[in-house]
């Protein structure tokens, strides 16, 4: 018998013991070709420090390799912003790379769009369709026709992608994002005079107050604002911060709160006003500041007569002396701050609310104070109002008037349909897709070039938020490539220099990491000194650039001029008789707006606040449920003027009886066998606000309605349901 | 040299034993084969103590040792390092040793019966399967002829000697035979067959 | 604890004033630790295999509702009830006061996850599988684990071991914060606070002496290597 | 029917059938008719039992090829029906070696058709019982680090482990038993080897050992008999308590229970005193042994079953009443979630375990009808098994941490590991029945001895009255 | 006659249980081949014996890493380049190096994937390769000399005073 027989032949127990141990006999030894890199011990992790672009806040990581494979993430300590913490969705990042749905090569569509049939085809094949398409555009002259469309870009890839559209001779450039943070840039510009995003001292300050800004969860730079929220809480010997969050529904920030006022949706604007009201009455707010940023006690009081507390307490729900409560803890804690965040965006008042709220801070003073808010010292360029753009898009894409869309991201999931991208993108004649999953674009184009993962990329990542100080994060490659896939970037150059002409004397360069370094020479300037090629790794090996404090020169004033923030009663989408309930869409913790689903750990990551995994739900106050005869875990429909969607039900003590509460990040069609079929994406209910006069992007607008369907809701919570209510037990 | 008689019933095996110790035989003689057991002097007197409850003492001592050395020998001399806590284990260490010292005991009664019972036994003895039916065998060793006659105050009954052990071995046969004959004996086996 | 064989006695900190319940810590541990990818069915049964799980309780009515967040990961104990029931030693104290689980010894009986009150514990009732190329990120430091066998927290030794390796090679004992398991180094709040108990002057044994701290389930008896910070919450400023 | 005294109090029939006394060929005939070449009916049973032994050993064999996720065990509830049966089996094996050490100590005649079915019983019972562990394993293939064996490891097991404590008390009783089982069966395997031939025979005559029924064999026997006797009774109590600190050993409310050794041990006699009445109403009737297992030892076992019956609502009614008074509220959520969860089972164990029969066995009547006391046997094991289940599964299911409670239901593999082993216990038993001696012969013959009276002055006496 | 029966049944018992003990003693097997056939036949004895090359010379990262290594293939030809360039075993090995491929070596000693065994530690503690490895240099092609049994690590343990915390070498 031989020997390998003999193996298989042994006893179930020796049998077992080599499946548990060693599986196979003499296993093979490989080592290496060539001898590894310098510092590289085999069998000792080596860390890579690169940056984080899964969310705009842009993380420093450190990446740990292992025999050429990346094992894990982590926050680079060394990274002003995150310094060494990171979020569940930074570290599940890992998973994006090793996917075992991604897109290995270029793929043409061989099917009808969206049935998932492509062949595979090479580089140079791909490239080619998509030159031939562009350079047919160019013959006809009619370069208009194109149109790019990807989240907003900051760094040497928006200098990239600017420069290709403009060199194309193509105005259509799309930079949206639905959770982009448009809203607060304009509110700045309104109040401020700068289009700024505010970077808010939560460490130092006294006392919080947030409406709806959700710095927990995504809230334009949810680590450092965790990092900052631990600081407030328990850094300091003697202070505690105190924090109170406004919002109908509670977000898993709120969750922190010390007092939660469950204000009706789109009221907080006008809450925020009769709080000033109150602290302007009870004259405990600071004077200096008001005469510093050119406002007058008596003339404020006077103009904000109309919210006063009997009339806000009747629009917010909430009662009149927890009002004054808060309005006269807040004015009499220094240092306090408010912010404001997307819930209250959101609605049709959004940007006066959000200047409402910032009014706040001008009265307590805490303009570019330590536990105040300073403007953000990074990159201020940015869409201000991409909303408008895609809707004129659309408008575009239905009159046949763009003839080609090359997509990064994924829109088709992230954009609610109410805008109509879906449907006018179906009439585009030739999409390409650049996503290295097949997502819900992906299955819509026609050609898809795949990018590379993040941890096999080159690029520059500057955070959208969140530090007095600018800084710019760079990302290298950590492993050599697993497939045949591209860098985005290079695939736009490649192209330009496929198109020849004027497009490839826009780019000079071999390679995108040529230009990357090229722009980041320009960046470090002279200051660097000598040999760049030092300056360059020494910026590697730290993970960016980090300079020190120049940011000092900026300040937040209101700005002369600058009208009173009038929020005006919210309008919502929907008859109130017919749809009874507010619907509140959020961003889920694990996926955000959905990117990060595809990703296993995500999809395996209890919702903090639900503690639903691999679903999505709709979360009800218990009241609204009884009288409604639902109870945990059945299945119900959720009906609004745009549409319906059937999803279990979530019994939330923690959200107003009027108001209902959907998590975007489900429902996709495509992203591979972890996202795909699972849950519902909650923008099919979102109507369009504004139709008539200027569109807006109120997503928490519509009014809905539920009815029960049945129990077979298959809801999975990791907690037990009736045990989450019994803490007592445990004694905390 | 042995002799077995099988009766029909315990009144004429009775009889034939009482003959036979009237003939000179002695107690130790005579046993009874019986498929039931009868008290004491129904069929035959015989020795009333045992040893082996000794042995099944000596087992259980045995098995106290051998738990102890189990639970806490072992964890001695494989200690895990259990982070600054006891080696060996108190309560543990009672509880095994009490069940190793009980199986010690359970084993050592039986094999310690065994051992007084002399079984399994070296050679084929006299048997009749009838016995398992109800008939009674009485068994007589007859000794040597013309050992002398010695049955005082110090002696076991197993060493004592009747008065008929003067007479040849042959002789002791046949009357023994006889007597038993007389007293009933269905048939007489002396072929040793179990 | 009678005497101390071991200049190390490792401990953690929860300051659930500063936990924010965001799950970073959830997903860190998972990534480091090689623990199995649950699918929705496992979950559904109860057997998720998160070695670190936090714990949401509503407490109150609305409007007066809140919510606590709790961290519960493998509490170390010092007299651990699962120790002692494991008829094999694969559940056994460290001389660094941790609770070790050596997998390979396992054969599954579970007792030690009947007596864990905390039920940190988890088994695998399923053989996991990491579809390729997804296995190119199991970590080589730690065992993956077959079926059958309970795994938990373990304060991620692997790390523990190789800053011990490394202090043992430079001749000097573990610096304060030179090691951390994944779940405090990640930690946003820095709500975990990772240190060496025996050190009365490392980071985690000044925290653990606050007067906020607490041990969950204190009147067991099982002394944990964690202690918690109570949260705030109700009080004002 | 006139009954009197005997000597030690006990009363003893002097009914028609005693009076007219067998010989012992018809004793023996009547006694080993078990022995006798199987009928049509016996292989067909033989055969239905083999399929469900080898259906459950299917579903074990599926269950290891697979995973433990094919049983119905999650996070917290990790022990589920294998050790609800491990308990269960053990249980059941108390009453035999223990009632037939206890009745022989006591020598109460009635014991004496019984005795070899209830320590057959305790034997298999005690086999299958400590299968379950093993079963329940998640890695079964490496069983053998549970055995305390000198090994290359130069790693032992520890015996702090009462998983530990159970596998030696267990190993010692199914030695013990088995040879107590073996020590009443020698003079009758000595019966057996006389009337048997061929392969039969062989197998007897090893066993008997050479038994001749020597008046000095006899002495012997006998008082390794009443020793063996004396000394398993300590071993069975152990054996159960030990069962019983699997749980109160630990620290999860519901189990940690100072009652629970005694508790279990009385359960464990209850359930086995049942299980002895049963199945002697099934040799009753497979055996047509009706004149020796009369309504006299059902009525006798009946008053034994009450008074354990009287005893285990006893045991109930103090565990859970000092819960309910100290109202611990962690210990009160597990009985508060037992009683709402499974009202229906608690409700039929309470009614099997403790009322109908002390309601029923109260009466001589019902006591000596022989279907009552089936159904009322049966109750009692079903009962028992329910409560098993109800002591394992709900502390488990809200044990401390609330966030992490669950649920349990079985899944078809431990159904049918149990049926399987419900089979295999009744497959051994039928085996064993067709193979060896299933009445006490001799010890029925030797009373059938001592019970022929003779006439004393105006009454008859037995002729002899029990030794000593 | 049957009591010979039962002697020898109890012969056969006992024999299959001395069996069955030592099966279980040795548990769990190692069947691998002790002395594989590699895909060149380098020759330990050459290098390490005649020659005198130290092993940490080859297998540098043993004294600073878990693993021992293999020297690349580039390291081999970098020497072979000189040294007899044209015997058959090199040209093998420069035919490897030709088609860009690593040379598939069979694997001697393996510890299942649940030992952690730290090189550096050991060669740190002055521990030498012989210990474990066998007298390498005498050996032309490599044999496993040593049963790598957890009883035979933690015999060497006790008797060095090195930790026997079961977490020193299981995870």
């Amino acid at each position: 018998m031989k020997r390998r027989t003999f193996l298989q032949l042994g006893t179930m127990t020796a049998a077992a013991s080599w499946l548990s141990g060693c599986r196979s006999a003499n296993e093979k030894l490989i080592p290496y070709l060539t001898p590894p890199d310098e510092g590289v011990t085999p069998g000792m992790a080596v860390y890579y420090a690169s940056s984080c672009r899964f969310c705009p806040a842009g993380c420093g990581i450190l990446v740990r390799v292992s025999e050429g494979r990346a094992k894990k993430i982590e926050g680079n300590p060394a990274h002003p912003l995150n310094r060494g913490k990171l979020c569940a969705r930074g570290q599940a990042v890992v998973q994006e790379l090793y996917h075992p749905d991604r897109v290995t090569q270029p793929l043409k569509r061989s099917g009808p769009r969206g049935s998932g049939q492509f062949t595979r085809i090479s580089w140079e094949e791909g490239l080619a369709l998509l030159t031939e398409q562009l350079g047919k555009l160019q013959r006809e002259r009619a370069t208009d026709r194109l149109a790019l469309v990807t989240p907003p870009l900051r760094g040497t890839l928006a200098e990239l992608a600017a420069g290709f559209m403009r060199s194309f001779g193509s105005p259509r450039h799309l930079s949206y994002e639905l959770l982009g943070p448009d809203w607060l840039r304009t509110a700045a510009r309104r109040s401020f005079g700068q289009p700024s995003l505010p970077y808010y001292d939560i460490a130092e300050t006294r006392y919080l107050l947030s409406f709806g800004a959700d710095f927990v969860e995504y809230h334009l730079s949810p680590v450092q604002y965790g990092f900052a929220f631990g600081r407030m809480r328990q850094g300091r010997d003697t202070v505690r911060g105190h924090f109170t969050y406004v919002g109908g529904r509670m977000s898993l920030t709120a969750a922190s709160a010390d007092r939660w006022m469950a204000a009706r949706p789109g009221s907080e604007g006008m809450l925020a006003l009769g709080i000033a009201r109150l602290i302007l009455a009870e004259s405990l707010f600071d004077a200096g500041s008001l005469t510093a940023n050119g406002l007058r006690a008596d003339d404020l009081l006077r103009r904000l007569e109309a919210y006063d507390l009997d009339r806000v307490a009747h629009l917010s729900g909430l009662r009149q002396d927890v009002i004054a409560e808060v309005a006269r803890e807040f004015a009499t804690t220094r240092p306090a701050l408010a912010m404001a965040g997307e819930p209250v965006a959101f609605q049709t008042n959004g940007p006066d609310a959000v200047r409402a709220v910032q009014l706040l801070n001008v009265l307590v003073g805490n303009l570019n104070r330590p536990g105040g808010i300073y403007p953000d010292a990074g990159e201020t360029t940015g869409p201000e109002d991409s909303f408008a753009e895609l809707l004129s898009l659309v408008d575009r894409m239905l009159g046949d008037r763009i003839s080609v869309v090359m997509v990064h991201g994924d829109p088709v999931h992230a954009v609610p349909p109410a805008t109509g991208f879906q449907e006018a993108l179906a009439r585009v004649p030739f999409i390409a897709s650049f996503s290295s999953l097949l997502d819900d674009t992906a299955l819509q184009a026609d050609l898809v070039l795949p990018d590379h993962a993040a941890l096999e990329s080159w690029g520059d990542v500057i955070p959208l938020a969140g530090t007095r100080e600018p800084v710019i994060g760079l990302m290298q490659p950590v492993v050599t490539p697993l497939y045949d896939t591209r860098q985005f970037p290079e695939v736009l150059m490649a192209t330009a220099r496929g198109l020849g002409g004027t497009m490839a004397a826009a780019f000079p360069y071999q390679s995108y990491l040529e230009m990357l370094k090229s722009s980041i020479k320009k960046r470090v300037g002279p200051a660097g000194g000598g040999d760049f090629e030092v300056v360059w790794v020494d910026l590697l090996r730290q993970g960016g650039l980090f300079k020190a404090n120049n940011g000092q020169g900026k300040s937040l004033r209101w700005a002369a001029g600058a009208t009173l923030p009038d929020p005006g009663e919210p309008r919502f989408a929907g008859d109130e008789k017919q749809f009874p309930l507010h619907l509140q869409v959020y961003p889920s913790t694990a996926f955000l707006d959905g990117r990060g689903a595809p990703l296993p750990w995500l999809q395996q990551l209890p919702d903090p606040m639900t503690t639903v995994v691999w679903d999505s739900w709709v979360e009800l106050n218990p009241e609204t449920a009884v009288w409604l005869g639902i109870s945990f875990g059945d299945l119900v429909e959720v009906t609004s003027p745009q549409g319906s969607l059937r999803l279990p039900a979530v019994i939330y003590p923690g959200i107003r009886p009027d108001t209902v509460a959907i998590p975007l990040g489900q429902g996709h069609h495509g992203g591979g066998r972890y996202a795909k079929g699972r849950g519902a994406n909650p923008l099919a209910l979102v109507a369009l606000m504004g139709i008539n006069r200027e569109p807006q992007p109120a997503w928490n607008a519509t009014m809905v309605r539920v009815t029960r369907i049945s129990e077979k809701g298959e809801l999975v919570t990791a907690g037990n349901p009736q045990g989450s209510y019994r803490s007592e037990l445990i004694e905390i | 040299m042995e002799l077995l008689g099988i009766f029909r019933d315990v009144e004429s095996a009775a009889g034939a034993v009482e003959r036979l110790v009237r003939e000179g035989f002695t107690e130790a003689q005579i046993t009874s084969l019986t498929s039931s057991p009868y008290p004491d002097g129904v069929l035959v007197k015989t020795d009333q103590r045992s040893w082996f409850r000794w042995f099944t003492l000596a087992c259980g001592f045995a098995g106290a040792g051998a738990g102890f050395l189990l639970a806490a020998g072992t964890a001695w001399l494989y200690p895990v390092r259990t982070g600054d806590k006891p080696i060996i284990a108190f309560y543990p260490t009672g509880i095994v040793t009490y069940e190793l010292t009980m199986l010690f005991f359970l084993v050592g009664t039986i094999v310690g019966m065994f051992l007084e019972m002399r079984l399994p036994p070296r050679g084929k003895r006299l048997y009749a399967p009838e016995i398992s039916e109800g008939c009674i065998g009485i068994g007589i060793t007859i000794h040597a002829g013309g050992e002398a006659v010695a049955c005082g105050e110090g002696l076991k009954p197993g060493e004592c000697v009747g008065g008929i052990a003067v007479l040849p071995a042959d002789e002791q046969k046949r009357r023994a035979e006889e007597i038993m004959k007389e007293a009933g004996a269905l048939r007489m086996v002396t072929e040793a067959t179990l | 604890m009678e005497k101390m064989t071991s200049p190390y006695r490792w401990g953690m900190v929860v300051d659930l004033d500063r936990c924010t319940g965001c799950g970073a810590c959830v997903v860190a541990c998972q990534a480091e630790n090689n623990v199995g990818i649950c699918g929705k069915r496992e979950i559904a049964e109860g057997r998720d295999m998160h070695w670190l799980r936090i714990e949401r309780f509503w407490v109150g009515e609305y409007p007066n509702v809140r919510v606590r967040f709790l961290p519960v990961l493998c509490q170390h104990c010092h007299d651990a009830p699962c120790e002692p029931v494991c008829p094999v030693y694969a559940s056994y104290h460290n001389p660094e006061g941790l609770n070790g689980q050596v997998y390979n010894r396992c054969v599954g009986t579970r007792y030690c996850g009947n007596n864990c009150p905390y039920a940190v514990r988890v088994f695998n009732f399923y053989s996991h599988e990491w579809p390729k190329p997804l296995d190119n990120q199991l970590s080589p430091d730690i065992t993956v684990r077959p079926r059958g066998v309970m795994e938990k927290c373990t304060f991620c030794i692997q790390r523990i071991r190789r800053a011990r390796e490394d202090a043992e090679g430079e001749g000097r004992k573990i610096r304060d914060g030179e090691v951390q398991p994944a779940c405090a180094q990640t930690c946003p709040t820095e709500a975990l606070v990772f240190g060496n108990l025996a050190d009365p002057r490392s980071r985690a044994a000044r925290l653990s002496r606050s007067p906020r701290g607490f041990r969950l389930l204190e009147h067991l008896g099982t002394h944990p290597s964690i202690t918690y910070l109570k949260g705030g919450g109700r009080e004002h400023v | 029917m006139s009954e009197i005294s005997d000597q030690t109090g006990r009363t003893i029939p002097t009914g028609p059938t005693s009076s007219t006394t067998k010989s012992a060929t018809q004793l023996n005939d009547e006694l080993l008719s078990s022995l006798r070449t199987p009928t049509w009916k016996w292989y067909g049973l033989a055969l239905f039992l083999g399929a469900v032994v080898a259906w459950g050993l299917a579903a074990f064999s599926y269950q290891m090829y697979t995973d433990m996720s094919v049983t119905g065990l999650d996070r917290p509830v990790m022990w589920g029906v294998y050790i609800v049966n491990f308990v269960f089996w053990i249980g059941l094996s108390h009453s035999g070696t223990m009632v037939s050490a206890i009745l022989r100590l006591c020598q109460a005649n009635w014991r004496r058709p019984i005795l070899r079915a209830a320590e057959t019983m305790t034997v298999f019972t005690v086999a299958v019982g400590g299968l379950f562990p093993l079963i329940h394993l998640g890695r079964n293939w490496v069983f053998f680090y549970l055995i305390p064996y000198p090994n290359q490891r130069g790693l032992w097991p520890n015996f702090r482990s009462a998983l530990l404590w159970d596998a030696t008390a267990i190993f010692t009783y199914i030695i013990g038993s088995s040879l107590f089982l073996y020590l009443g069966m020698l003079p009758d395997l000595a019966v057996a080897r006389d009337r048997a031939s061929g392969w039969r025979l062989k197998l007897y005559t090893v066993l008997a050992m050479g038994w001749r029924g020597t008046a000095r064999e006899w002495v012997v026997f006998q008082k390794a008999s009443t020793l063996m006797a004396a000394l398993i009774i300590p071993v069975a109590v152990s054996v159960h308590s030990i069962v019983a600190w699997d749980f109160a050993v630990t620290v999860i409310p519901g189990w940690h229970s100072t009652i629970f050794p005694p508790y279990f041990v009385i359960g464990a006699i209850h359930s086995g005193v049942a299980a002895v009445i049963t199945l002697m109403i099934i040799i009753r009737k497979a055996f047509h042994l009706e004149e020796y297992l009369t309504p006299l030892h059902f009525d006798n076992m009946g008053k034994l079953q009450l008074v354990i019956a009287l005893l285990w609502s006893y045991a109930y009614f103090v565990e859970v009443q000092t819960t309910w008074y100290a109202h611990e509220p962690i210990e009160w959520e597990v009985y508060g979630f037992m009683a709402h969860k499974y009202t229906f089972i608690l409700l039929l164990m309470l009614v099997g375990n403790a009322i109908l029969p002390i309601i029923c066995l109260c009466f001589k009547r019902l006591r000596r009808s022989i279907p009552v006391m089936l159904v009322i046997t049966l109750l009692i094991n079903v009962g028992m098994f329910i409560e098993r289940f109800l002591i394992i599964v709900p502390s488990l299911s809200h044990k401390n941490m609330p966030f992490v409670w669950g649920t349990y239901r079985p899944t078809w593999v431990e159904i049918s590991v149990t049926a399987g082993a419900f089979a295999g216990f009744a497959l051994m038993y039928t085996l064993f029945a067709k193979t060896f001696p299933m009445v006490a012969t001799t010890d029925v013959r030797e009373y059938e001895t001592q019970k022929r009276l003779v006439p004393v002055g105006r009454t008859r006496l037995p002729s002899l009255a029990g030794k000593e | 006659m049957k009591l010979s029966w039962l002697i020898g049944a109890l012969a056969v018992v006992a024999v299959a249980l001395f069996v069955v003990l030592a099966w279980m003693y040795i548990l769990p097997m190692d069947l691998r081949d002790r002395s594989p056939v590699q895909p060149i036949a380098f020759s330990h004895k050459v290098h390490a014996g005649t020659n005198g090359i130290q092993c940490l010379f080859c297998h540098s990262s043993a004294s600073k890493s878990p693993v021992a290594s293999i020297p690349a293939v580039a390291e081999c030809r970098a020497c072979h380049l000189f040294i007899a360039p044209d015997a058959p075993e090199i040209k093998k090995l420069m035919g490897y190096w030709d088609r860009k491929e690593p040379i598939p070596w069979v694997r001697v000693y393996s510890l299942p994937d649940f030992v952690y065994f730290p090189h550096m530690m050991h060669v740190r503690a002055g521990l030498g390769c012989a210990r474990c490895h066998g007298v390498v240099a005498t050996m032309d092609r490599i044999t496993r000399s040593v049963k790598l049994k957890m009883g035979w690590c933690l015999d060497c343990h006790r008797k060095h005073k090195a930790s026997i915390d079961c977490w020193t070498c299981h995870i």
